[in-house]
């Protein structure tokens, strides 16, 4: 394991009823995380929450019409820090020419990437041959 | 999207029964509150005391009843929310945006 | 994906404050199945306890002295069935020797492997080279 | 382990606050009951109201706190057991070595 805490892997369906099953193991791990010395509960509600808005915005721009196509979400726990990786196999976009959403004039989309932003330490996205991905980092301490 | 309805005091609550309100089931509930909203019930209160979890299609979903009661000057109103479904309205600063009360007696106290 | 529906991979320490993670993430993935004719909320019980059994087992028979060690634990659904398997790097140990509880003489121990048969479809644990492996089978039909 | 006490009518009602009772709590849970036994509180009381899952270990830590206060010639008596809970009681055949109440009324009406 060389300093890897907790591994897991998923790969659904592109379906949203899947969205639960991965929130939920976010939040059981923001649980459980002693380590972690801020607010559990809210840690907790925050990943089910990032891994629900990467992994929606995966399946709205997966390949539509391929009822075989995937997302894949992994999450790890390495020394004090929480990867998540969230795979697309998209036409991807660019992150940083996303707007923050004009909080004057409130719309009804464009909030996942602010709230990814926010919650947590740090974001990208790369497209890579076999899929593209977005990066989710964490500090735990 | 299970949602029970009840009229009280001439509003339509819609007491939502789901404990997650997400991309899986936003839409459809945007859908239920447009539709009301086009039927008539222009004044229109969610009670949100079962929702645990909200993501940005929920905060969205409850933005478009907003606007559409808004646009046909009716009333828009939510109550109950938990804690941390809250915070999400603040981290969008969309708390500034709803009229949101703390139960529904309060909500009807302050139509008096 | 060429028929799987839904695949994890969680590698955990061997450590039993993961088991809660473990158990809900089966029991998220019952209550999901909507292809599943029975009483959901039961399969949603079963498989938490199923995985919690195994994961237990699997943590209890590791290599004590080693903090490194791993349990890793996958779930596959394919098909109409779904696929529990845990691997342990432990001893390992011959399942069909395991006996049946006497419900007459109740015991504190040597209930689980018994819960696993009552409430899936197969059983089998093999001894591998790399690790050991429990393999359940349930049939969603 | 998160477990209320209170005496009520002379017994020790122990109060489980926890969603699961699995191999992470159940020997906690067991040491605090064969204390308890030790310390004379002979006549236990294990209400499970809380509990919503319950795994081979928490049954077995179960079962040594009956056959503790039994060999104490104590009582040892089970109530508020939630239906999926039960359903693990009766695939072990425990329900029939248990005293099990619905609620804690009933426990105490069975006393006179
Ligand atoms: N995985 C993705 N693939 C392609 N485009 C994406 C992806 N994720 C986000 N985007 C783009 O970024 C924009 C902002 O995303 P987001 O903040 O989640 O809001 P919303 O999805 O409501 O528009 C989206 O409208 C979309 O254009
Ligand atoms: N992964 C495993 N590695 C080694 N032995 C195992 C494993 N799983 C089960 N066993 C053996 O099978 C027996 C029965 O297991 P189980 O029914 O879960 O009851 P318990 O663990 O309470 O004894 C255990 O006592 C142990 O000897």
């Amino acid at each position: 394991m060389t300093g890897t805490d907790l591994q897991v892997e998923v790969i659904i369906p592109t379906q949203t009823r899947y969205l639960e099953l991965i929130g939920s193991i976010g939040e059981h791990i923001g649980k459980e995380l002693d380590s972690f010395q801020g607010d559990r509960d809210a840690l907790a509600y925050h990943l089910n929450l990032v891994l629900t808005e990467a992994t929606t915005n995966a399946i709205k721009h997966s390949n539509f019409n391929d009822p075989k196509d995937t997302v894949k979400i992994t999450i790890h726990i390495c020394e004090n820090e929480l990867i998540i990786r969230v795979y697309d196999h998209g036409q991807g976009f660019d992150l940083e020419s996303v707007p923050t959403p004009d909080f004057e004039h409130p719309k009804e989309g464009g909030m996942g990437i602010y709230f990814i932003r926010t919650l947590m330490d740090s974001v990208s996205y790369r497209k890579m041959k076999e899929a593209n991905v977005l990066e989710i980092r964490k500090f735990l301490t | 999207m299970n949602v029970k309805r009840e009229k009280v005091n001439g509003s339509m609550v819609l007491f939502v029964q789901e404990e997650r309100i997400d991309a899986h089931n936003s839409a459809d509930f945007k859908e239920l509150m447009l539709q009301l909203l086009e039927q008539g019930e222009t004044d229109l209160v969610v009670q949100l005391q079962s929702v645990r979890f909200i993501d940005s299609s929920g905060l969205g979903a409850l933005l478009a009843g907003l606007k559409n009661a808004t646009a046909k000057s009716g009333k828009f109103t939510l109550t109950n929310i938990q804690p941390q479904v809250l915070s999400m309205f603040e981290l969008t600063r969309l708390n500034r945006v709803f009229e949101i009360y703390p139960n529904l007696q309060d909500v009807f106290a302050s139509d008096q």
